[in-house]
């Protein structure tokens, strides 16, 4: 049973069309944009740039934080961590600015810098203790929601300067403004992935940690570097989310944690480590908020979307797996 | 060569025969039709060069590959080999080139997942598990590995053991080796070679693989050759030679196995001295200067690799001294240890060596990465020369430099963990095990290439359970023991007798010759 | 060993009188202070799209709102009225259901809120793309909405809370208090309210501890269970914050055979109650009624979208339920929270 | 002879004090530590009716974690768990309201379970999707599916004897804590001691290994999966029975802590390593640290970034166990 799907598929595969269209990705885009023709038919205020761009406002925070978790998936990690740093992030923005007195830019400063502390905590867990990423990250998954809770004494802070809202609410010609925020980040991290030592370093990581590590690549660097990297993109999340709801909350993020897996997974990147990119990541991003989108306004209710999401994401792994087993060994 | 008669008196069938074998992979014909058969009491070799197809064929004949064509008879009756579960009830078994363990589980119970004995209400007996585990111990004579042991734990030559072990306690009529003595010193392999005569006795049919052609003529009676996945030959032992052997396996001659040149030698480029790592590492002292080869003997388990890991920083030294080039370092991960010039070809290709998912190019860049990037970008065309160029140099069989590097074939996969080393231009060269599972031809080929870069001035430090390799490559051998280095020859002194007798240690030695 | 508590959100308390009856005080006169919306277009009569987005979906309390909604909508003939939401009581999920209801275009948005503030830019992008919004049950920054239909004021809910323990426990003990979440809006209000009114009126009644135990059951159980073992004889009532913590506290005093030493007052819905009401070992529940809220709600938007209902009104006609005041400003009150007891709560199924 | 039997005084005490050094053997230390810890600031905490109320809240967990040991060890995990044991609770309820016999409200969570985790099982197993993605797309399918289903009406009105978790054994041991001992005991013997059992680990450990072991590594995975709907089936039903509502929405959260439990337990999340004995006492110990806040009137703002830290201790107190171990 299973010798025989392992095999003569991408043979047959390989015949027919060019690698690059076995990608997951590219099935993902395809499949996506058939989603896109059906649902825009369906409804007409689907397919207009207001809403596409309202919804890039609206997926910023999960995509920025699925950029680094890409990195951390690829080299066989996992972060759930990242939702109770962006309230843990969120909750600190709003405290050091109200209680400490900061000035509001050094309050964003701050909260940068705690979001990266946050991650470099777990990075020197995962690589000093050799602590396994899921465990480490469950443990202060806890302990940064806790955090939060603590610091806020469930108090909210509210009212910031009306320039803040500038990141979280407003356009920048024609685009909101955390978009081009989120699409600088996208090109940075593919260029970095794809392009540069260090991105080899993670799929060399993920695909065989101690032969990469016995080929001199800086191995525990590199992990360092990843997991600081996702707690700076959560507290950046944390950031863009307060400027869009105005408000600071403890629970906020809660759950972002599976949103954004789910992201990369469906965006192709094994779980299992090795494999992924970013432009799948962003194909996956885009997937999950317009199916969400699309069906909310085909008149398709919350409940019965999130069955078609969890559907689709099993589905779409499946097509594409199939049609794309071409590596491993 | 009372198993001649034998073979002729029985007109029963063989016990084992496969018949026109194919089987290809994407871009590659591992088989083209390949036909033997093992008689019962037979020890049957395959010889070839990597990636002729030898393993290819086991693990069709073990049920884990179905063949595309052809047919496996066991006994005068074809069998319908879909699983291994189905090769096990035909009283096949097989070691495995590469080491599938679980390494998490202990020895006695990695020899016996899937048959292990059990005791009342289908209760597994772990007590009659250990009990049984320790009975293939002694047989094997090996004293110095408990059956309780977690097997990830274990070096190399210890899993190698475990698998020969699994191997043994299926009873197996039929059984097959690929390549078991790899891992293993000549203590081991003469061990094997005694059980493997006692099964033969009994009626056992043995598949034998390995590139090491002494023991094919120490234990086999019969040798079949394949090339390219064809079947080129099968010749009985007694009426063969060695470099019959080797001319049919590669299709031309190979002039000497061997070929030590000597050089002048300059300075000493690593000085190590009182390096101490626990537990396996104790007051090393030594020297290798540039152009030099040093070659280190001992025993499985004597510390060799974990003196090799400690010198290139994966298990940072405790106490002691390091010197490269005069220079005090104190070496605390590989990536340090690479850019000090240091380079190490490991032991286990398969978990330590190679990043087996990825390509032939980019294995081959891994570790001179900062040689085809600028500022931090790869340069993809320089990354390709690099890679094309390696595939030159060593001759590895890849159907492009896209290929998956985990595909190929052992040897060819050993050569690329060397090119990648080569590539980085080091000062220092440690290699562990080099030509493990490498062709004769292959071997050569490195064995050569050694001697062109200690002739360039690279200091080469060899470890080799394999003692013609390291009389006949070394400039100077020294002799591990129990963590410690025992014995130092220079080249004239060292003989198979001197260096086998430090290894050994006094008593057991003495044993040996008797 | 409770420091006051005083709602996380600063905003002052206001308890009522001490007397009994009483149940809101006059309210001081407001002026408005709702948002508009800019260039809805005249529904005057006409037939009307309503969306309403609570808290979450599938839970029995708003699934009674629905039910109201649904009701009214019935009743008045021109409105289509549809709940959908959220399925965890997140207000970013919430944010995005309402952002996709304004762009696919409805006449009306209900809500709920999650989050008073954080709700408000998403509601003001409705206001201001002509489409009314009313708030029920959960209220937002006032100037994100027109009205907001108050089930019961908070001191009221938390005059009646108090009063009911003090009844019933008696004057001098302790008691303790299983709720959400410290951060959920209306909880923590009507915390801030008790303590507030306690302080002033049953000064004696010992305040010991406020747990959290989520909209969960099994926690809320977990943790009301805690309290008892923890105080042992000192524990006289406990408060369940929440639909799910009433019945849950309930559970435990039961499990505890402690029915009759340790008082349950709390909100919760009649259903999930009935077997600790109809065992007498738990005296009130306090709820309105959640199909009311629902019903007035619609009514208060076909009012605003038919005109009916302007800045400064003082009332407001909502069907079957009569006439409804305005408080506050621009909050439409519902009534006095109800008290449900062992009499009346087999005439509700809910 | 003489020498075996030398290797043998030798080696066991060097066995007890290995048994003594594991994980399971931490976790029991630290649940009785932090009892007399906790005993001494607040003597009630000591009270047998407390400490058996700890283990009653929380036995469903402990349970749940017992299947999901099993799928971690297996190279697995599941993270749809929490909402099927809603899903279950709510079938058992409804069952129950409609006045099926008691035993079928009892058996049909089992049953389902089995069912929807060996379909789980069989996706990943035969269509090679990772366990991660199959279970990530089960847990949105069965979330939305149960609320759409009931509309996320409450159950009401359940009949007393429906109330399995009320029954006690003795007169002493709650029927959920017997469960779950009986479940924690039954599970670890038969993972020790059974040939299905050993291969869990197998395959967990090497999967291509144990294919070349006459193992199969799908009807390994498939039935590791139906064991662990099963165990699933009896967290509901504790879940279910413990309280005269049911909620029809899925746990807030419920598989994060089922699976905190089985790693804190020991469970290697990369498959091969672990005991459900462990995950059992780090279900209790995860319950205790809770009730001990509240004992030791730690602010209620401050209770979860304790339990995060307490978490983080016990973990890489394990670690640095562990390493000691492998240096020794
Ligand atoms: N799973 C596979 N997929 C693709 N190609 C394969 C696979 N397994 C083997 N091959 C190819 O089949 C050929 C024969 O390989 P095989 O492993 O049988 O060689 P071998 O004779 O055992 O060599 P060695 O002595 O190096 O072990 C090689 O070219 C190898 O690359
Ligand atoms: N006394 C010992 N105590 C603990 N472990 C030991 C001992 N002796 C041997 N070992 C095991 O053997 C390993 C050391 O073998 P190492 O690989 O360093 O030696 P080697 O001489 O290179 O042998 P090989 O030829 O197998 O590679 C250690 O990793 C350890 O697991
Ligand atoms: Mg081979
Ligand atoms: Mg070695």
């Amino acid at each position: 049973m299973s010798a025989m799907s392992e095999i003569p598929l991408p043979q047959i595969a390989k015949r027919v069309a060019p690698w690059w269209l076995l990608r997951h990705e590219t099935m993902l885009a395809l499949i996506l944009f058939v989603a896109l023709i059906i649902l825009g038919a369906l409804n007409n205020r689907f397919l207009t740039l207001d809403n596409l761009l309202n919804q890039g406002r609206l997926t910023t925070e999960v995509g920025l934080i699925a950029l680094p978790m890409t990195f951390i998936i690829i080299t066989g990690g996992i972060d759930l961590s990242v939702g109770s740093i962006v309230g843990l992030c969120a909750i600190l923005l709003g405290y050091s600015w109200k209680t400490f007195g900061f000035p509001l830019p050094l309050a964003i400063a701050f909260t940068l810098v705690v979001g990266a502390t946050a991650g470099f905590f777990n990075g020197v867990g995962i690589t000093r203790l050799r602590v396994p990423p899921l465990i480490m990250t469950i443990a202060t998954l806890a302990l940064y929601r806790g955090l939060a809770e603590g610091i806020s004494q469930a108090r909210s802070v509210r009212g910031y300067p009306e320039w803040f809202y500038f990141i979280g609410q407003s356009d920048l010609f024609g685009v909101p403004a955390q978009l081009w925020l989120l699409l600088i980040a996208i090109v940075v991290a593919g260029i970095a992935l794809d392009r540069t030592t260090f991105g080899r370093t993670l799929y060399a990581i993920g695909n065989n940690e101690t032969a990469a590590r016995f080929s001199g690549l800086p191995v525990d660097r590199a992990k360092l570097i990843i997991y600081t990297l996702s707690g700076l993109m959560a507290g950046l999340s944390a950031v863009v989310l307060v400027s869009r709801v105005t408000t600071t909350r403890s629970d906020m993020g809660i759950g972002y944690e599976l949103d954004v897996i789910a992201t990369v997974v469906l965006g192709g990147t094994s779980i299992f480590g090795g494999v992924g990119t970013i432009w799948g990541t962003v194909v996956g991003l885009a997937m999950i908020q317009l199916l969400k989108n699309g069906l909310a306004l085909t008149g398709v209710k919350g409940d019965a979307t999130i069955v078609v999401i969890g559907t689709v994401l099993i589905l779409s792994t499946l097509v594409a797996s199939l049609l794309q087993r071409r590596r491993g060994v | 060569m009372a198993n001649d008669q034998a073979l002729r008196e029985t007109a029963a069938p063989p016990r084992l025969s496969v018949y026109n074998i194919e089987k290809s992979f994407p871009g590659v014909n591992a088989l083209t039709g390949v036909s033997f058969n093992v008689a019962k009491g037979e020890v049957h070799a395959l010889l070839g060069e990597n990636g002729a197809g030898k393993s290819t064929l086991i693990k069709i004949v073990s049920g884990v590959f179905p063949p595309d064509r052809g047919e496996v008879i066991v006994d005068g009756k074809p069998v319908n080999l879909a699983r291994p579960d189905d090769a096990r009830r035909a009283g096949i078994a097989t070691i495995y080139q590469e080491l599938l363990l679980f390494p998490e589980l202990t020895v006695a119970e990695n020899v016996f997942m899937g048959h292990a004995p059990r005791a009342g209400l289908g209760r597994l007996d772990w007590r009659a598990m250990r009990e049984k585990t320790r009975h293939l111990l002694a047989a094997l004579e090996i004293h110095d590995l408990h059956a309780d042991r977690v097997v990830g734990s274990l070096s190399v030559g210890n899993r190698q053991r475990v698998e020969i072990l699994r191997a043994l306690s299926q009873d197996a009529r039929i059984l097959i080796m690929d390549e078991p003595t790899a891992a293993l010193t000549e203590y081991d392999v003469t061990r094997l070679f005694d059980i493997v005569r006692k099964l033969k006795a009994r009626g056992v049919a043995v598949i034998y693989i390995s590139h090491r052609l002494d023991e094919i003529f120490a234990i086999a009676d019969r040798v079949t050759v394949l090339r390219d996945g064809a079947h080129i030959a099968t010749k009985r032992v007694a009426d063969t030679a060695a470099a019959e052997l080797v001319q049919l396996m590669v299709g031309r001659k190979i002039e000497s196995l061997f070929p030590k040149i000597t050089l002048p030698i300059g300075g000493p480029v690593l000085e190590v001295k009182d390096l101490e790592r626990r537990p396996l590492t104790k007051r090393i002292s030594l020297t290798v200067r540039a152009g030099e080869i040093v070659g280190l003997a001992g025993l499985v388990g004597s510390g060799r690799s974990e003196l090799a890991q400690t010198i290139f920083g994966v298990t940072p030294a405790e106490g002691g001294e390091i010197k490269i080039r005069g220079q005090a370092v104190y070496i605390r991960s590989p990536a340090q240890a690479r850019t000090l010039g240091i380079a190490y070809v490991p032991e286990d290709r398969g978990t330590q060596g190679l990043v087996r998912p990825m390509t032939v190019r980019e294995n081959f860049s891994l570790a001179a990465l900062g040689k085809v990037a600028f500022g931090g970008f790869i340069d993809r065309a320089a990354e390709r020369k690099l890679a094309s160029d390696g595939v030159k140099c060593f001759a590895v069989k890849t159907s492009s430099l896209e290929q998956i590097a985990g595909k190929l074939s052992g040897g060819n996969q050993q050569k690329i963990v060397l090119g990648k080393w080569l590539a980085n231009k080091p000062k220092l060269l440690i290699l562990d095990e080099p030509t493990r599972g490498i062709d004769v031809g292959a071997k050569a080929e490195i064995h050569r290439l050694m001697g062109e870069l200690a002739a360039q001035g690279l200091a080469i430090l060899m470890i080799s359970s394999e003692l013609p390799e390291v009389l006949g490559m070394s400039d100077r051998v020294l002799v591990m023991r129990e963590g410690r280095i025992v014995a130092e020859f220079l080249r004239e002194d060292a003989t198979q007798e001197t260096v086998g007798a430090a290894m050994m240690g006094s008593h057991e030695s003495a044993e040996k010759v008797a | 060993a409770e420091k006051r508590w005083d709602g996380a959100d600063d905003l002052p308390v206001n308890p009522l009188a001490c007397s009994a009856g009483e149940a809101s005080a006059a309210p001081a006169a407001k002026p408005y202070d709702g948002g508009q919306p800019t260039n809805a277009p005249d529904k005057a009569g006409k037939p009307i799209s309503l969306v309403d987005v609570p808290k979450l979906i599938g839970i029995g309390y708003f699934n009674a709102t629905t039910k109201g909604m649904q009701d009214a909508a019935k009743a008045l003939g021109n409105v289509a009225a549809k709940t959908d939401g959220p399925t965890e009581a997140k207000i970013d999920e919430q944010i995005k259901f309402i952002d996709n209801y304004i762009t696919s275009g409805v006449d009306g948005i209900l809500f709920a809120a999650n989050d008073p503030v954080a709700i408000a830019p998403v509601l003001k992008k409705a206001l201001s793309k002509g489409i009314h919004v009313v708030g029920y049950d959960a209220n937002s920054t006032p100037n994100a909405r027109e009205w907001f239909v108050n089930q019961a004021e908070f001191n009221g809910i938390a005059k009646a809370m108090i009063d009911s323990m003090a009844n019933e426990a008696g004057e001098d003990k302790s008691f303790a208090i299983v709720t959400s979440t410290f951060t959920t809006p209306n909880q923590a209000r009507w915390i801030a309210e008790m303590w507030a009114y306690a302080q002033k009126c049953h000064p004696k009644l010992k305040w010991l501890e406020t747990v959290e135990a989520q909209e969960d059951n099994n926690l809320s159980f977990n943790q009301a269970t805690t309290l008892i073992n923890k105080y042992g004889d000192k524990l006289s009532g406990l408060f369940g914050m929440t639909s799910v913590a009433t019945p849950a506290s309930a559970e435990a005093v039961t499990k505890a055979k402690l029915c009759g030493k340790v008082a349950v007052v709390g909100l919760a819905t009649p259903n999930a109650m009935k077997p600790y009401v109809n065992a007498d070992c738990v005296k009130s529940v306090v709820l309105w009624n959640p199909v009311d809220l629902g019903y007035a709600a619609t009514y208060v938007m076909r009012a605003v979208v038919d005109g009916k209902l302007k800045p400064g009104a003082t009332s407001v006609e909502a069907g079957k339920l009569g006439k409804l005041n305005v408080v506050n400003g621009s909050e439409i009150l519902l009534g006095a929270p109800f008290i449900f007891t062992k009499q009346n709560i087999k005439d509700f199924d809910f | 002879m003489t020498a075996t039997t030398l290797i043998h005084a030798e080696a066991s005490p060097r066995r007890l004090l290995k048994a003594l050094a594991s994980q399971e053997a931490l976790l029991a230390i630290a649940v009785i530590g932090l009892a007399i810890i906790v005993g001494l600031y607040n003597p009630r905490f000591l009270a047998m009716r407390n400490l058996s109320d700890v283990l009653l809240g929380n036995a469903y967990i402990a349970v749940a974690a017992v299947g999901m040991s099993m799928v971690i060890i297996s190279g697995n995990i599941d993270i749809s768990v929490g909402s099927l044991i809603g899903v279950l609770a709510t079938v058992s309820g409804t069952l129950a309201v409609e006045g099926a016999p008691i035993i079928v409200t009892w058996l049909a969570p089992l049953v389902v379970g089995i069912l929807v985790m060996a379909f789980q099982g069989a996706i990943i197993a035969y269509l090679r999707i990772p366990a991660i993605v199959v279970t990530l797309g089960m847990l949105s399918i069965l979330k939305g599916g149960l609320i759409g289903v009931t509309g996320g009406k409450w159950i009401t009105d359940l009949p007393d004897s429906f109330h399995l978790a009320n029954i006690e054994l003795f007169d002493a041991v709650p029927m959920p804590v017997f469960l779950m001992i009986v479940a924690t005991i039954f599970a670890a013997w038969w993972m020790r001691y059974s040939a299905p059992g050993r291969t869990i680990y197998a395959v967990g450990g090497n999967a291509e290994a144990a294919r070349l072991c006459g193992i199969s590594p799908p009807r390994a995975t498939v039935m590791v999966f139906a064991l662990h709907g099963f165990f699933a089936g009896v967290a509901a039903l504790l879940y279910a029975t413990q309280l005269r509502v049911i909620q029809s929405t899925v746990p807030p959260n419920l598989e994060l802590t089922i699976i905190t439990a089985s790693v804190v337990g020991g469970v290697s999340i990369l498959g091969g390593v672990g005991t459900v004995i462990g995950s059992t006492l780090a279900a209790i110990l995860i319950a205790e640290i809770a009730s001990a806040l509240v004992f030791t009137d730690v602010s209620p703002y401050w209770i979860r970034a304790v339990q995060g830290v307490l978490i983080l201790i016990t973990v890489i107190a394990d670690i640095l166990r562990r390493r000691r171990m492998a240096r020794a």
